[in-house]
């Protein structure tokens, strides 16, 4: 796993996605959106604060915070 | 790149797991897997034991030593497994219907002899698997397939029946406060003694539609704006209370452990 | 050093014999006639570093029991009729995940709560057919507190070895009487451990490797992180629905028993070399046919006596060989005909089968059983 | 006594009749006989009458239970109208001098002996009444040795209690005697 | 006025004919695939004035509707395997009590959990013999929506008439295809309804009078105040230790249907009178056989298909008499060989038996069944 | 001359009864016959139901409805026959092991259900049809066939237990207050909802023997010496209260009652 | 029922009666005690207060008041 | 056509093709047809692909299940992926035109048409796709006739969408017919 904040970065894995939108609407910054598939894509990958909320709140394990690689 | 907390504690190749869109139960799950490496278990040490619902579906995706019994009866396995080899760390997954219907006895029960057990209670308020039938934790006057008139029930408190039955831990939180739900898991799994977290879960499928709760967003909106931790509530006015659920831990004591008592025993003839 | 000679009930019999073949865990439920044995198993277990729970009721006894089992420990709960309907469901579930287990009934009279104090053999074909869907069993059934003693420790034996619930089904009879026996050292006796996964092999926790009979198992804790669930399962032991590795799983269950029933089934024959007449019973029943074989003898009847031990798998083979020497045959048990069944369709049309039972809660008495023998004759 | 001894001992539950059939069993399997104890069970045992019966034989012994006995001994009244009346025309019966006994009775021998009163009061505890019994039994019949049936009670009975239990065994065998002077 | 063309599934069929057959109490734990029995139920009752209620578990839904019984409702349960397993206490309760009560049984796949959703036909045998203690036993099998709604209402009938709990063991195909049925006229059916005692009789609860079946059945609450135990019980009653009484008790219980069976015992056959060969198929596999002969017939086969639809008592008697007509009996069923043993009993040596069943959870095609068929032509 | 109670609500041809000399389980039979004489209810609609046990033999001697159910089912037939005829007074006995072992899932679910049973506990904390086994009321330490160094368990607190389910009234009493038994069964059967009276009785052939706990007599005085009334325990300075039980009424609240719900149900499509 | 204490006295049936010693121990007047079968006994009518404790607490209802015929 | 209708609907939990299935069949009651419908069940069919079979006959219908379907629609991607490969070789496949078709696929008729499409933007609701879906099979096979087909849509669906699903039938016929032309 990553270290400091500044290294991470949310991961999509769209896959495993089923478009609840829980991530979107709970995202404190609202950074996310819908693609046109009904899955979550990042609008404003700047913004993100990396607080993690989407991550924890996805039932789908389909959006998360990892390395920048 | 894979999601860690998949990667290092669940069983990639079973994923996407067959919950519905918006489901809580991958919530809850995830968070108990978090809680267990905030902990630091050794994986070979963890027993996931659950019966039969959708929640139950939970230990298939678990990468620990898994047991999926019948319905309503993990925490009487979990007994067994627990009381036969002690140094395992045993997690009970049951739905509200598995937990508090069919399994009420086995939860009193294990609470009763404070059994070093944590349960960990997927409470959606309606069997899911069976297809929207009322539970003993739907809210009176809601409704599900065979409640079509409403549910004229009085909901259990799970969270209160265990304590009625002598756990001696207890809390209850939400899919919603995640947060909460992870130091909550973790202080259960911690505490030597039975303990019980209600995580209150939606079920979008048929709780949610048959009740016209709104979509996903508006279920999960609902349990923030609806549960309020003791500790704030103390502080609260009573009008800022009214109609609200509590969440937080209700105990948190140490009495005696089923499994230590039963080692005195042993030594007492070892001696 | 000399054996042990004891006079025992059935019951306390069972609890030396289990603790002989390595049980270290015991959960269960009261219930007459069967009690004395968890009685026992709650002195003895601590002793020796073993556990013994009473739990809250049958189902959550043999569940307790079947959790163990999976840490590596060697089980039993024990019974007796009302009991053991409870513990049905459980018992599929132990059959389709392969887990060892000791289920002891100790059969009382009647259905429902019955006549709870008093002997009956209604159980016979529940130990076969209690639980919902096909599933394998093995169902053993002594008629001396000795041989309760010896088939616990079979059973126990025969449970780790194809990995499944076995069933000892006795009686109140042979539970409660009192009878000398002798206790073998621990040395004299086979014990069957069931065989595990070695770290670092490539664990299917439900396949069966070349040469082994069925699956190794992993104790849980031990090192192998693998899936149980009474969901039909592939080989790697997650739910699958496909039909045709259902089938599969389930052949392969059945087959446990078919193919080894020359292993699993033992039976006593008395005097039926030169028989004509052949009585068939079982359990506490076969002492009243051994007391009636000896008498008909000494009055020059040919008369022998079939004791299946193994109820089930039923001896059918042999049954049905002697079904074609003798002249009749006439089954006893303690109910309104339920072996028998199982005996008239061995038979065929080979030669007559009668019946001798009763299941008002009294024993046959050898003069019964010559009555009726005679009146068949 | 060379036939197979089918003993019922009968009387209420905490008289420790069925430690005294055991007792007897095990003395029978000390003198390499075979025996077999049963007795009755439940609810019926605890409030009215208890029994438990013995069969020592010197054949081995296939069918366990007592049909009909030929030794019954009943040490309470109750125990004595419920079962006294099953024995065979040659058996033999013993009843404590306590119980009135139905009028009619067919057996070969029929007894009415103080074997309460002795324990109380030969020995000063009631509750060895069912050694009195053991010791009366087995000197009417023979069915185990003397060095058996100690043993056996020896090994049976608690710590501290050996003197009592010898002294009710020796009144026991004194009852018989004078029946059988 | 028409009769009423409805497009149901089984599981809905089953709640219109217990309704018709005078439900009025309903109390159950949901199961798949049963469940749909338990739901409409939920909806209907009410509405009629009468009562749904989902208990805790399926004992509790078993035990809840023996006690409604009492008090002079029509009462039904539903479930699916792992529940049945569960109530097979309380039928043996019901049984030896006498209390009239209709066990539902939609059948699904394997042993335990299994698989839920499939169908199989794994419980005929536990349908017998799942409760402990020998006990009289009806079960019926439909093998279409429309039988459904009808063997509903028998059991409601044979229930009431005999005072016993009777069991209708659909399954998964059953109970969710949907097909055409015509709804009689509630004045089409017949009902048949308890007998109960008149005040001032003088009445002893289980004594059977001169002219009657059984004992008259007073409600609970209506002035006979009567004791009702699972224990042996004499005429009045109250429990007994007379294993005289006991006896007679089990007799009279055995020869409910024993006596009966001319009134109990119904079956299908087509094309039976020519018959060579046989097909012996019950409830949704039934179907599966129906195909099949017709197929067969078409290529000049004569093929006949006997179909029990009293599963117990087994209509032994018709099913001798056909064994010594045709050349070979193929018995097709969702199990590993369950009904088929009663077949090789009752056939003896008259005919070669031979088995064509699957359970892993598909039906079993017509293709299937032929092909077996002409394998052991 | 006969006893009136005998006479007039008993089947005394059944009696002397089975229990054994000493055996509390008459004394609360007694009691719940004089509630009934009290209330002056209709015999003809007084419905008695019990499990297995010993106190579970108790219907068979009371002159009313009667039913001796499976083992610890009592609650569950009860609900059938109260839901199907609600005119009923049905009222249910059952032992510790049959109310809480084997039937706590029935007992929690007719508190949560608040279904109008009036169950009446005779309490002895031990099997004593069985012969002696502990049950989930045997005191830690204490002593049963099936704990022969001492129970390790925590028992039930059945009265606090039957709250945190839901019930609405819930009391406790003993076999030597026979006064106040009766007073509590009679409000216990007054109670419109679910009511639970546990009545602690003595078992003086097996708990007694087996703990040496004296003779009857001193089970008896024991009774008397530990436990105290709620209210008088209020004013009690704590040094009075300690190591003693409590008794008396814990909850007694007024909540829609299960019957009437369906009633309302019934209602709506009559109009 | 007969009506006031006056016409009541206390009746014992012997039969019923299991000499567990209840009544005997907690009348508060001491009027009981057992006879020689082990039975209970009114050793002192007179001073029987008729409080009818002795007939609540008999768990065999061997002990009760009753009219004094 | 005069064979044996079977019909396979298959697509996600929501799309109401069990409903379809059992308009259709009831359609053929009201022609004095026999009709069976089937349907998947369980978690299965939840999350991924639902199934509702269908079978109309003129004659008794015996065996209820469809082995093989001769017509075969599907409406999502999963659905297609999961059932759309068991077809009758004579056999008729529908998908809507969302759906990539998996490579060798041998049918006789293929047809893949934008029934969802159609649903949304000229009917205004993608929740009568399976109206336009039931329309189009119709006039396909003709297996019922357009009365009863459109009396036993009006019977069960919801009270005020009548005009919604008309308009969703006739769209459905209009696509099959630009086929047929
Ligand atoms: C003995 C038994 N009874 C009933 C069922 C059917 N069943 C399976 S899961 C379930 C309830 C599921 O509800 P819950 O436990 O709340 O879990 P959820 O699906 O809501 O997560 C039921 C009734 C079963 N499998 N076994
Ligand atoms: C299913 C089942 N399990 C076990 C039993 C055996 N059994 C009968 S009564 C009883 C317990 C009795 O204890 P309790 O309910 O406390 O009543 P008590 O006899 O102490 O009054 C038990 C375990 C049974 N009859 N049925
Ligand atoms: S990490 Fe926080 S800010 Fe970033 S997308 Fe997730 S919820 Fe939004
Ligand atoms: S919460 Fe998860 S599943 Fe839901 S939309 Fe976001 S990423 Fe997708
Ligand atoms: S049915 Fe409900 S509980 Fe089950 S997976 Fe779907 S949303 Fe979750
Ligand atoms: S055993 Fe105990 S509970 Fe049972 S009757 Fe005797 S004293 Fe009462
Ligand atoms: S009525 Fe009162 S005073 Fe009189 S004997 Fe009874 S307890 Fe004693
Ligand atoms: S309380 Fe009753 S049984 Fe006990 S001694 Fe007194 S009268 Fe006899
Ligand atoms: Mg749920
Ligand atoms: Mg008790």
């Amino acid at each position: 796993m990553a270290g400091s904040k500044e290294d991470l970065t949310i991961h999509i894995n769209e896959a495993w996605c089923k478009g609840c939108g829980i991530c979107i609407a709970f995202c404190p910054k609202k950074v996310l959106g819908f693609n046109e598939n009904g899955k979550v894509m990042m609008l404003d990958r700047d913004n993100c604060i990396k607080c993690g909320m989407c991550q924890m709140r996805c039932p789908d394990f389909a959006i998360f915070l990892g390395g920048k690689e | 790149m894979n999601h860690p907390l998949v990667e290092n504690y669940f069983r990639m190749d079973k994923f996407p797991h067959i919950w519905c869109p918006g489901c809580g139960h991958g919530i809850i799950m995830a968070s108990i897997a978090r809680a267990i490496e905030k902990l630091g278990l050794d994986k070979d040490k963890v027993c996931i034991v659950s019966g039969i619902g959708c929640s139950s579906r939970a230990p298939g995706y678990m990468d620990f030593n898994t047991l999926h019994t019948t319905h309503g009866r993990a925490l009487a396995f979990a007994t067994g497994v627990k009381l036969a080899n002690p140094d395992l760390e045993v997690i009970v997954i049951a739905g509200d219907g598995d937990l508090s219907a069919i399994g009420g006895n086995h939860l009193i029960h294990s609470a009763r002899r404070n059994i070093n057990l944590t349960t960990i209670c997927f409470n959606n308020n309606i069997y899911g698997m069976t297809g929207g039938q009322y539970s003993p934790t739907t809210p009176t006057n809601e409704k599900g397939t065979t409640a079509p008139y409403g549910n004229i029930d009085k909901p259990f408190d799970i969270a209160k029946l265990a304590i009625g039955a002598g756990a001696t831990y207890s809390a209850r939180t939400t899919a919603y406060h995640v947060p909460q739900m992870d130091k909550l898991i973790e202080a259960a799994i911690k505490h030597k003694g039975f303990s019980l977290v209600e995580a209150i879960s939606i079920c979008p499928t048929y709780y949610g539609r048959k009740n016209k709760k709104g979509s996903v967003v508006d279920m999960m909106t609902w349990l923030k704006d609806n549960f309020v931790d003791v500790k704030v509530a103390e502080k609260l006015p009573q009008e800022k209370k009214e109609g609200k659920f509590l969440m937080g831990e209700f105990i948190n004591i140490i009495e005696p452990e089923y499994t230590d008592q039963y080692a005195k025993i042993i030594e007492h003839f070892n001696k | 050093m000399a054996r042990k000679v004891k006079f025992l009930q059935g019951n306390e019999a069972c609890v030396e014999g289990a603790l002989m073949a390595g049980m270290t865990f015991y959960s269960g439920y009261p219930i007459t006639p069967s009690t004395e044995i968890a009685e026992l198993s709650a002195e003895k277990l601590p002793k020796i570093g073993g556990k013994f729970i009473q739990m809250e009721d049958e189902i959550a006894g043999i569940a307790a029991a079947i959790g163990a089992s999976l840490t590596g420990a060697k089980v039993m709960t024990a019974t007796s009729g009302p009991g053991f309907s409870l513990k049905q469901e459980n018992i599929g579930y132990a059959a389709l995940t392969e887990i060892p287990l000791v289920i002891v009934n100790v059969q009382r009279g009647g259905p429902s709560t019955g006549l709870p104090t008093a002997p009956g053999q209604g159980d016979v074909m529940q130990a076969m057919w209690g639980t919902h869907g096909d599933h394998p069993v093995i169902c053993l059934t002594p008629d001396s507190v000795k041989e309760t003693f010896d088939l616990t420790i079979r059973a126990f034996n025969l449970a780790e070895k194809y990995r499944m619930p076995v069933i000892l089904l006795t009686d109140e009879i042979t539970g409660h009487m009192r009878e000398k026996i002798e206790i073998p050292e621990q040395s004299e006796i086979e014990v069957y451990n069931r065989i595990k996964p070695n770290l670092g092999d490539n664990y299917q926790a439900y396949k069966v490797e070349a040469g082994d009979l069925v699956p190794k198992m992993a104790d849980f804790g031990s090192g192998f992180r693998y899936h149980v669930t009474g969901l039909m399962h592939d080989e790697t032991g997650f739910p699958s629905n496909s039909t045709a590795n259902a089938g599969r799983l389930m052949d392969r269950l059945m087959d446990k028993i078919e193919a080894n029933k020359d292993d699993i089934i033992t039976y006593e024959e008395i005097e039926t070399e030169d028989a004509e007449y052949l009585i068939l019973a079982y359990g506490g029943t076969a002492r009243t046919a051994k007391a009636a074989v000896k008498t008909l003898r000494a009055e020059g009847i040919k008369v022998g006596l079939f004791r299946p031990i193994t109820l089930w798998p039923f001896p059918n083979e042999r049954v049905n060989t002697l079904s074609e020497q003798v002249k009749d045959i006439i089954v006893a048990e303690l109910n309104y005909g339920q072996l028998i069944l199982e005996v008239e369709r061995v038979v065929k049309s080979n030669c007559p089968v009668r019946f001798c039972g009763k299941a008002n809660g009294e024993v046959l008495t050898p003069d019964e059983l010559i009555r009726k023998f005679k009146e068949v004759l | 006594m060379s036939k197979q001894l089918e003993l019922r001992l009968s009387g209420s539950g905490g008289q420790g009749l069925i430690t005294a059939g055991i007792i007897l069993a095990e003395a029978a399997l000390l003198d390499h006989k075979n025996a077999i104890q049963t007795q009755s069970y439940g609810p019926e045992a605890r409030g009215g009458a208890s029994k438990a019966e013995v069969i020592i034989s010197d054949k081995s012994i296939d069918f366990p239970k007592v049909t009909l006995p030929n030794m019954s001994l009943a040490l309470t009244q109750i125990a004595c109208d419920k079962y006294i009346s099953d024995i065979t025309e040659d058996g033999t019966i013993i009843v404590d001098d306590s119980i009135v006994l139905p009028a009619q009775l067919v057996a070969k021998n029929i007894y009415r002996l103080p074997i309460i009163k002795t324990a109380i009061q030969e020995v000063g505890k009631e509750i060895v009444a069912n050694i009195v019994a053991l010791g009366l039994i087995v000197r009417l019949t023979g069915i185990v040795t003397d060095e058996s049936l100690e043993k056996a009670i020896l090994s049976r009975i608690p710590k501290g209690t050996e003197d009592l239990n010898k002294l009710a065994l020796k009144k026991g065998y004194e009852l018989a005697e004078g029946l059988l002077s």
